[in-house]
């Protein structure tokens, strides 16, 4: 039985007790699929697995709160689960997860680069390549070249909180220690605080105030009432300065210190490519050196900002 | 239209300089991977192989339009109120402007714009003051993508509408046509950059959109679009399905070349301030939150039927028939949930005779 | 924490003259304990008295000389037996903290002070980082027997800001590396009184009073012999006994060694190769009871 | 000591009332002279401080920015201060990675009675500041500030007003 | 919103560094100042009444007074603004003094400053909104910690005024150290004779109940309505049983026991009555000590005891009482002058401390009131007191002055004398410190009548030599070096906090000056009230204090518990945090920080959860306002915008001014 199918098979049976399934559907190319509700059992016959499937779920949960929901997860995604357990946001009697072990998503983004492709009609994978059908042509690739750079680190294939493990776990890609060396961060951190401003101030400039990558976060799911485009409080006005848009970011990335599971979809999100995981990155490495934290492992920790020592091992008091 | 005339691929930027030095160009150019348009800056590349990421928009509807600013004006002796200074934005006039490199669909979407603010009824001199000092110089499509159908609103690779120019790509450079008047001064302004085309280029350019055309996939009949969206209006479930993958943000109506919704708002430290225009979202929460705290539209479903229905049924309804979409596929191939309002189109077709619940 | 403790190595001017012996006996018991000396190359005078008393700059100038001289070797920290010269060696690197201070001092040198080497006593050597413990387990010829009273001077350990080392009124650390050798030391009140060696010169009466008042402590202390730690006080009580025992009327014949002697003695040196030949009052019956155990 | 080598900065300082705020007043009390360079905003407790307040100041123009509180174990609300610290010891490693000197922030703790160290913290960090000298800007914003102009130099009216609100 | 300025030259100490008119002016300009003036005192009757009449003429509603720091005069301002018909709290005060005239030196730079300052606060003034009161109930029971004379006092003062009273001790018997002394100065009366009726009075009196042997666990909530959770320790002594007669006493077999009461002079047996006039006079089990609850053997006190009050498997309870007002009394320990080791660092059996000495000179103490060397009990007949011992010696870490010891140093030399008519007594000392009534005539007396030699100056060795300890100190009033050969050495060992201060602290929320000694409001006005409301400060435990500067303080901090506890109801302080439940998504962080678990989960009109604040349990730290993301709770009078309006108030000047 292929993995899809016994999926199928687990959410056939749940379903009757479920409002709704959250899944990913084929969609309008064979690279594309978009997340899809499973309400009725002959909507199972849309479901897919698979590289494409790259949306995390379960930046819907917050939507459906106050329904019983499954949820499909992936490795990370299962890690974003667990830190809306820890928050409360999702109430765990209320959810059934699907684990599915992964082997990494497409950057659809490094597959444009890489071929030139504008109508995946069909993809294959295999021996760790894939191979694209668009028009009448067939290309292929090394599939390393074309996951998520996210996939190419990871450390967590295997979700740890779930209800069902569909097939055998898989074995982490990397060690913790090659999952924690990151090119992009290395490029950041090799700049100078110069350089670095200027980074920032390129990057945001082109930045559309369009929200993308909020709302495609599992964890910021203020959404709806976000200080960025509030009036009461005021924190930020609407133009779209430089300043305001990196404010922006700024907010974002201190209200997930502690929270990131580093999905990776704000950035993935971005319509023109500005890398704003670096700085949850950043933050993230900040929170496991100062407090030994990594989010989304206990549903039943509190993340660090939200507590404290009397005594901080790792805080040191500096003196001017 | 005047005759064909031919560049070549590497005179672009001299023409863009010469059309620089009395205008603010903005040109298509790649940043981090995304193609934007940005100013012309003869030190970066223009890059022209695929759709720019954001539509040339922000030419003339900038995503902040300052209106005006104002100040409070105090008697020094009482620090009582003495009226109000105001500094009309309208009163500094904006440079004349050209954006190259745009696509057939993107230039339509300015047709939109002019229908809802340079009308019978209204004349918003904010827009037009921007509209009537820009030019646009328009690419023609070689090859449209899997997310292109400009054709079925009634567009074509190569449609010249809106524009002032139109560019063909042929080996080794672009077929120049001038569409309107400007176009022709712009051309002119550097004539000594173009060569005539000759009968050859002017075929292989007709033969490069004919390609182009015969790429496009089968196009749908959208005249029944508007009753069929309306027979689906009340259908929740529909709207649900169709968001299931919407994450309610802002980018495909910000992308959109003729999505034109806007705030205003004021920034002001009580004395000082300005009134700011900037673009809102139909997508977003908090564009139709009422005062009182009640939305009408309070679910992504809610809001997802009100931007397909408005491009494809009130728009039509209120402006002579006309969709207001271009085609232009940026709303489906940015979307960070690969929502295809194509799907939403087809799906309300094909249950066109269905009444809802 | 390796066994191979190392430091460069600044004797001090009294180590190449009057206490010899010192600096003989420190040399053999920090080899055979496993510390590395390396002496600082071209070292000169530290800039303590009476440098310090009449130009604060060239007398710390001095001994940034010294220090910069040991960072040049590619040593992180330094040690000296003398406690006159450290106390000059770390008031000099805690002033050349102030910038301005130290904009005086770098005219008074050829390159500019850099810093960054500690400076340390000996005695804080084998009493913090070699340790009692490793001493004990080296002693071949027990002190078993003798009552041997520490006496440490009043520079060893004061300033305490400065020295920041062991307590200012009643320091215990030569008194824990006697025991070590297997030396009895009795309680004595006496440790870190002045012996007066600033006074030698201009107040010679008030420098035997001073020492001698501290040899009687000790003989009332039962003490069959006295350590110190420094150069000077070893002078005043050693060299001095006979004016101390002519203005006091007493006969007072304790010997007064280093305690680096003791503790060569005990680990099993020669006498004369720690300089033991060097004392003025006869160290014989102390030697004579060390052979016999 | 008007400022420190000439021109002032711009400094913020966010103060606990129940303590830092009460050092500084001590430190006035006892005459300690500073720097006149830093504003003191004054907070419930350093709890309220939202690292935002602290982003918000550096990217709107301020050169540097002082955090204050009770000393651990003191605070007035009894661990205000605890989360405080780890929320801006983390503000505090995000500054290099933004382009920004971590140095034109610092948290300390003063309390009420230590209007000696208080002046030892103003006058070091004035000095650090100065030594960083005036932040990189960002855009000039539309601001309200560049509109000033407009009310002619005090922002006062220079004739009658020309386009009476009222 | 109409604001008018105020700014005070506080006669020459604001107007001296700043030019106030200046100030004024500009502050005119700022966004809805409509009115802006100086005056020499703001704070004075006619400062208020210009304010006052300003309100009404220029239809202010809302007022900035530029002065001093608001610590000082925020509360007179919103009683002034109040009186003119504003709600008190649309004052906002810009700090000039304290901030800006006393520690700047240059008028221009001040004079930014203080335009600056103003402007921050008519820029949050503009956002303040008029807050009003909610009462609550408050609980009419005083907790008192600490069961020295200043608790005591505190104690019976409460319970006359009809307040109920806790007096926790956490010893078996309350005395405290007065309780441990022989005779007072400058009276030399007996000092157990006067305590005693009081601390008679104290058990005896019905509104008060007494928990000896009992410590404070914790204590929460908030002024009017404290828990105090207290643990009564194992004392292996049913005390309702107990009558004190002390057999067990006698027939403890472990008399090895340290007599914690009589300072280490002597020793006791594990089970102990402190002293005779103990209250309650009941026996306490040294479990350290009890060869029963050590070994598992003997029990000989269970068996001799007549009511059979002994229960060896006693554990440790915690009783939980609710209170609305705390009064600190915990008294002072004494300096450990094993730390001066030119002293003998402790090893000197004759070098003692004064307590120790007191408990020799007591006819109830160990030795029966007579004077004995501890190294051979002979009498001595030079006895030397050493004042300032862990006091006024920064090198030490106790830069202050302790007081009182000056004063039972000349006691002790008056009583030596008596006990010892043959005696000599010397006192070696940095100043004589005798400034209340009747004390400077009390020196004098021990030097002229008593024969008490005083030498000024500090000692700088002891040292035993033949049988005597020398005593080597300066005399610098004779520029010469002293050594008086001493029997006994009297070292007058410095006060400071009980060990456990800290901890209190801690526990009732207030804070503690750099000594350790806990912090009242304010040095001057506010002497015995805390930061913390409805938490007050009796006693050394401020401070060092002798007896009737303790038993005043006392005093005093009843009279702030029974004012506070006289009205029925207390006003609650209305800054505290709102959730604005259409911001709020459910998410509970700030359930989770708040310290004082004053936000609860309610469900709002969606089904969905939500957070609430109580209100009366909010104290208004603001935590919870940062955890929250989007800004729903929000802390009033310190709102994101009132605070953001404060940051953007500099930063659009600053900005604007390097656009210049």
């Amino acid at each position: 039985m292929s993995q899809l199918t016994e999926l199928k098979e687990a959410i056939r049976k749940a379903l009757p007790d479920l409002d709704l399934v959250l899944g990913w559907r084929e969609g309008y190319d064979a690279l594309h699929a978009p997340p899809y509700h499973i309400r009725r059992q002959e909507d199972l016959e849309h479901l897919v697995f698979g590289p494409m499937c790259v949306n995390n779920l379960a930046s819907q949960l917050m939507h459906l709160r106050g329904k019983k929901v499954g949820i499909i997860v992936k490795g990370c995604d299962a890690r974003s689960v667990v830190e809306l357990l820890q928050e409360k946001i999702v109430n765990r009697e209320s959810l059934v997860i699907f684990a599915m072990p992964c082997k990494g998503v497409l950057d659809v983004k490094k597959i444009r680069r890489a071929l030139d492709i504008d109508h995946a009609r069909e993809v294959h994978f295999h021996n760790g390549t894939i191979e694209i059908t668009s028009g009448d042509k067939t290309s292929s690739v090394e599939l390393k070249d074309v996951l998520a750079d996210k996939c190419l680190r990871c450390h967590y294939p295997n979700a740890t909180e779930y209800d069902h493990f569909i097939g055998e776990p898989v074995e982490p890609r990397v060690s913790a220690e090659e999952a924690a060396a990151d090119p992009a961060m290395e490029e950041l951190a090799g700049m100078d605080l110069t350089e670095r401003f200027a980074f920032w101030k390129t990057h945001m400039n082109r930045c559309l105030r369009c929200y993308a990558c909020r709302n495609s976060c599992p964890l910021c799911f203020c959404r709806d009432v976000c200080l960025a485009d509030s009036r009461d409080p005021h924190w930020q006005s609407q133009e779209t300065s430089v300043r305001e848009k990196w404010m922006f970011q700024m907010i974002h990335a201190m209200h997930l210190a502690g929270r990131c599971t580093q999905c990776g979809e704000c950035e993935r999100a971005c319509p023109v490519g500005i890398p704003i995981l670096l700085l949850k990155k950043h933050l993230n490495a900040v929170v496991k050196d100062l407090f030994n934290y990594e989010a989304g492992i206990d549903p039943t920790a509190t993340p660090p900002l939200f507590t404290f020592k009397v005594e901080e091992e790792n805080i040191k008091e500096i003196e001017l | 239209m005047m005759a064909s005339l031919f560049i070549v691929s590497k005179d672009i930027p001299q023409w863009l300089a010469a059309m620089a030095k009395t205008r603010k160009v903005f040109a298509t150019q790649r940043e981090s991977g995304a193609i934007i348009f940005k100013p012309y800056d003869p030190g970066r590349e223009v890059v022209f192989e695929r759709e720019s990421v954001t539509s040339c928009k922000e030419a003339v509807f900038p995503q902040t339009k300052v209106l005006f600013s104002y100040f409070v004006k105090k008697n020094p002796e009482t620090g009582e109120t003495a009226g109000v200074a105001i500094e009309e934005s309208l009163n500094k006039p904006a440079p004349q402007a050209v954006v190259f490199g745009t696509r057939p669909c993107g230039t339509k979407g300015f047709l939109t714009f002019d229908r809802v603010f340079d009308c019978d009824r209204i004349r918003d001199p904010y827009y037009t003051s921007l509209r009537e000092r820009t030019a646009f110089i328009t690419l023609a499509c070689d090859r449209p993508g899997a997310t292109c159908f400009c054709h079925w609103v009634g567009g074509a690779p190569d449609d010249p509408k809106g524009s002032d120019a139109l560019l063909t790509p042929v080996e080794g450079g672009f077929l120049v046509e001038a569409v309107t008047e400007k176009g022709e001064e712009l051309v002119n302004e550097a004539r000594s950059l173009f060569a005539e085309a000759d009968e050859k280029r002017r075929e292989e350019g007709a033969a490069v959109r004919d390609k182009a055309k015969g790429m496009l996939t089968p196009k749908p009949d959208l005249t029944d679009i508007g009753p069929a969206l309306e027979k689906r209006f009340r259908d929740l479930d529909f709207w649900e399905d169709m968001t299931a993958a919407c994450v309610s943000c802002n980018m495909c109506t910000y992308l959109c070349p003729t999505c034109y919704c806007f705030n205003i708002t004021d920034e002001s430290d009580g004395q000082a301030g300005v009134r700011l225009r900037t673009w809102d979202a139909c997508m977003s929460q908090q564009y139709s939150l009422e005062a009182s705290g009640h939305n009408p539209r309070p679910t992504r479903a809610h809001r997802m039927r009100n931007r397909v229905n408005h491009k494809f049924w009130y728009h039509p309804k209120e402006y002579g028939g006309v969709i207001s979409c271009c085609g232009c596929g940026r709303c489906v191939k940015h979307c960070p949930g690969s929502v295809d309002i194509r799907r939403i189109l087809l799906t309300a077709l094909e249950r066109k005779d269905e009444d809802a619940e | 924490m390796s066994d191979r403790i190392s430091y460069a190595y600044y004797p001090g001017c009294s180590q190449t003259g009057s206490a010899i012996d010192y600096d003989m006996s420190t040399r053999e018991v920090m080899r055979d304990l496993g510390v590395e000396l390396n002496e600082v190359p071209d070292w000169t005078c530290c800039g303590s008295s009476p440098a310090h008393a009449i130009d604060g700059a060239l007398s710390a100038a001095l001994s940034a000389r010294n220090l910069e001289q040991a960072r040049t070797m590619g040593a992180g920290r330094l040690t000296t037996p003398c406690p006159s010269c450290l106390a000059n060696l770390r008031t000099a690197a805690r002033k050349l903290r102030a910038p301005l201070f130290k904009e005086r001092v770098d005219r008074l040198l050829d390159e500019p002070y850099q810093g960054g080497v500690t400076a340390k006593s000996t005695l804080e050597v084998l009493f913090a980082e070699v340790g009692p413990e490793k001493v004990a387990a080296r002693v071949i010829l027990p002190l078993t027997g003798l009552k041997i009273v520490p006496y440490y001077g009043c520079l060893t350990t004061r300033l305490k800001e400065v020295m920041q080392f062991d307590s200012e009124e009643n320091p215990v650390s030569m008194d824990a590396l006697l025991r070590a050798c297997g030396a009895e030391v009795p309680d004595f009140s006496f440790k870190t009184e002045c012996c007066g060696a600033s006074l030698a010169i201009p107040k010679k009466d008030a420098v035997v009073a001073l020492s001698g008042k501290i040899m009687e402590m000790a003989r009332l202390a039962g003490a069959d012999a006295v350590a110190v730690a420094c150069p000077l006080c070893q002078m005043n009580l050693d060299l001095r006994r006979g004016q101390i025992n002519r203005a006091m009327g007493t006969r007072n014949d304790i010997p007064v060694f280093y305690f680096t002697q003791l503790i060569g003695l005990a680990l099993g040196f020669a006498p004369d190769k720690l300089g033991v030949g060097k004392l003025c009052v006869n160290p014989k019956r102390v030697l004579d009871r060390i052979v016999r155990s | 000591m008007s400022d420190v080598g000439g021109k002032e900065l711009r400094i913020i300082g966010f103060l606990c009332n129940w303590c830092s705020y009460g050092g500084a007043d001590a430190a006035g009390v006892g005459r300690f002279s500073q720097p006149t360079d830093l504003r003191i905003i004054r907070m419930p407790c350093t709890g309220r401080v939202d690292p935002l307040f602290v982003l918000k100041a550096l990217v709107s123009g301020a050169d540097g920015v002082l955090v204050s509180g009770c000393h651990p174990r003191d605070c007035h609300y009894s661990e205000g201060n605890y989360y405080a610290r780890r929320r801006l010891e983390v503000l505090k490693r995000l500054l290099p990675m933004l382009g920004i000197h971590e140095d034109r922030f610092h948290y300390t703790w003063v309390s009420a009675s230590e209007g000696a160290r208080w002046q030892q913290v103003v006058t070091r960090f004035t000095e650090r500041i100065h030594e960083l000298g005036p932040m990189d800007s960002l855009d000039p914003e539309l601001a309200v500030c560049a509109i000033r102009e407009l009310g002619g130099e005090n922002g006062q009216a220079d004739q009658p007003a020309p386009a009476s609100g009222e | 919103m109409r604001i008018g300025v105020f700014v005070c030259h506080c006669g020459s100490n604001i107007a001296a560094r700043v030019n106030c008119a200046e100030v004024a002016k500009a502050a005119l300009n700022f966004p809805d100042v409509v009115f802006a003036t100086d005056e020499v005192y703001m704070c004075s009757e006619p400062g208020q009444e210009s304010i006052r009449k300003a309100i009404v003429e220029h239809r202010l509603d809302g007022v900035v007074v530029a002065s001093c720091s608001p610590r000082m005069h925020e509360v007179t301002f919103r009683r002034t603004v109040e009186r003119a018909g504003l709600n008190r709290y649309m004052v906002e005060m810009a700090n000039i003094r304290e901030h800006v005239s006393w520690i700047g030196h240059d008028k221009d730079s001040n004079t930014r400053k203080a335009i600056d300052l103003v402007r921050i606060a008519a820029a949050k003034l503009r956002r303040d909104k008029p807050l009003t009161f909610k009462t609550f109930e408050v609980v009419k029971k005083v907790l008192v910690v600490g069961g020295g004379v200043a608790g005591i006092q505190a104690a019976l003062d409460c319970a006359d005024a009809g307040l109920d009273v806790v007096l926790v001790e956490r010893k078996s018997t309350i005395g405290g150290r007065m309780a441990q002394l022989d005779k007072t100065f400058p009276t030399v009366d007996c000092s157990t004779c006067v305590l005693g009726p009081k601390m008679v009075d104290a058990a005896q009196h019905t509104r008060i109940s007494l928990m000896a042997y009992s410590e404070i666990e914790d204590v929460s909530g908030y002024v009017g309505n404290f828990t105090a959770r207290i643990k009564r320790k194992a004392s292996y002594v049913d005390f309702s049983k107990c009558t004190g007669c002390g057999l067990c006493t006698e027939k403890c077999p472990s008399k090895k026991t340290f007599d914690d009461f009589n300072e280490g002079v002597g020793t006791t047996t594990a089970i102990n009555i402190p002293f005779p006039q103990a209250i309650p006079k009941k026996a306490v089990i040294n479990p350290a000590t009890c060869l029963k609850l050590t070994k598992g053997k003997c029990g000989a006190c269970a068996k001799v005891c007549p009511t059979g009050a002994i229960n060896f498997d006693m554990r440790e309870e915690i009783v939980e009482e609710r209170v609305g007002a705390v009064i600190a009394a915990t008294g002072y320990d004494l300096f450990d002058h094993s730390k001066y080791e030119e002293y003998g660092g402790g090893k000197l059996p004759d070098v003692i401390t004064s307590i120790q000495y007191e408990r020799m000179l007591s006819a109830s103490g160990p030795t029966g009131g007579h004077v004995k060397r501890p190294s051979d009990g002979k009498e001595p007949k030079t006895v030397v007191f050493v004042s300032c011992v862990g006091s006024r010696d920064p090198a030490k870490g106790r830069p202050y002055c302790s007081n009182f010891c000056c004063m039972y140093i000349a006691k002790q030399s008056i009583l030596t004398k008596d006990h010892i008519p043959d005696s000599q007594s010397y006192v070696f000392y940095i100043d004589i410190r005798a400034p209340q009534k009747g004390y400077e005539e009390f020196t004098r007396r021990a030097q002229e009548e008593y024969g008490t030699r005083y030498i000024r100056g500090r000692v700088s060795k002891i040292y035993p030599e033949g049988g005597k300890l020398i005593v080597r100190g300066a005399d610098t009033l004779l520029g010469t070096q002293v050594e008086v050969q001493a029997d006994l050495v009297v070292l007058a060992v410095g006060v400071e906090p009980t060990p456990g201060a800290g901890k209190l602290a801690e526990k009732l929320r207030i804070s503690t000056d750099q000594n350790g000694f806990f912090m009242e409001s304010h040095p001057k006005l506010r002497p015995v009230e805390t930061n913390t409301a409805g938490v007050f400060l009796a006693g050394a435990c401020q401070g060092p204090k002798d007896i009737p500067a303790s038993v005043a303080q006392g005093s005093a901090a009843a009279g702030k518990a029974i004012s506070l506890l006289a009205r029925e109801r207390l006003e609650a302080d209305p800054q505290v945090s709102h959730v604005n439940p259409k911001r709020c998504v459910g998410c509970m962080k700030c359930v989770r920080v708040c310290p004082f678990k004053a936000i609860k989960e309610t469900t709002g009109r969606d089904g969905l959860p939500k957070a609430e604040v109580i209100e009366a349990m909010c104290q208004g730290c603001g935590i919870c306002s940062v955890v929250c993301p989007q800004g729903a709770v929000q802390l009033e009078h310190f709102k994101d915008d009132q605070i953001l309006a404060e940051v953007e108030a500099l930063c659009r000047t600053w900005v604007a001014k390097s656009c210049e």
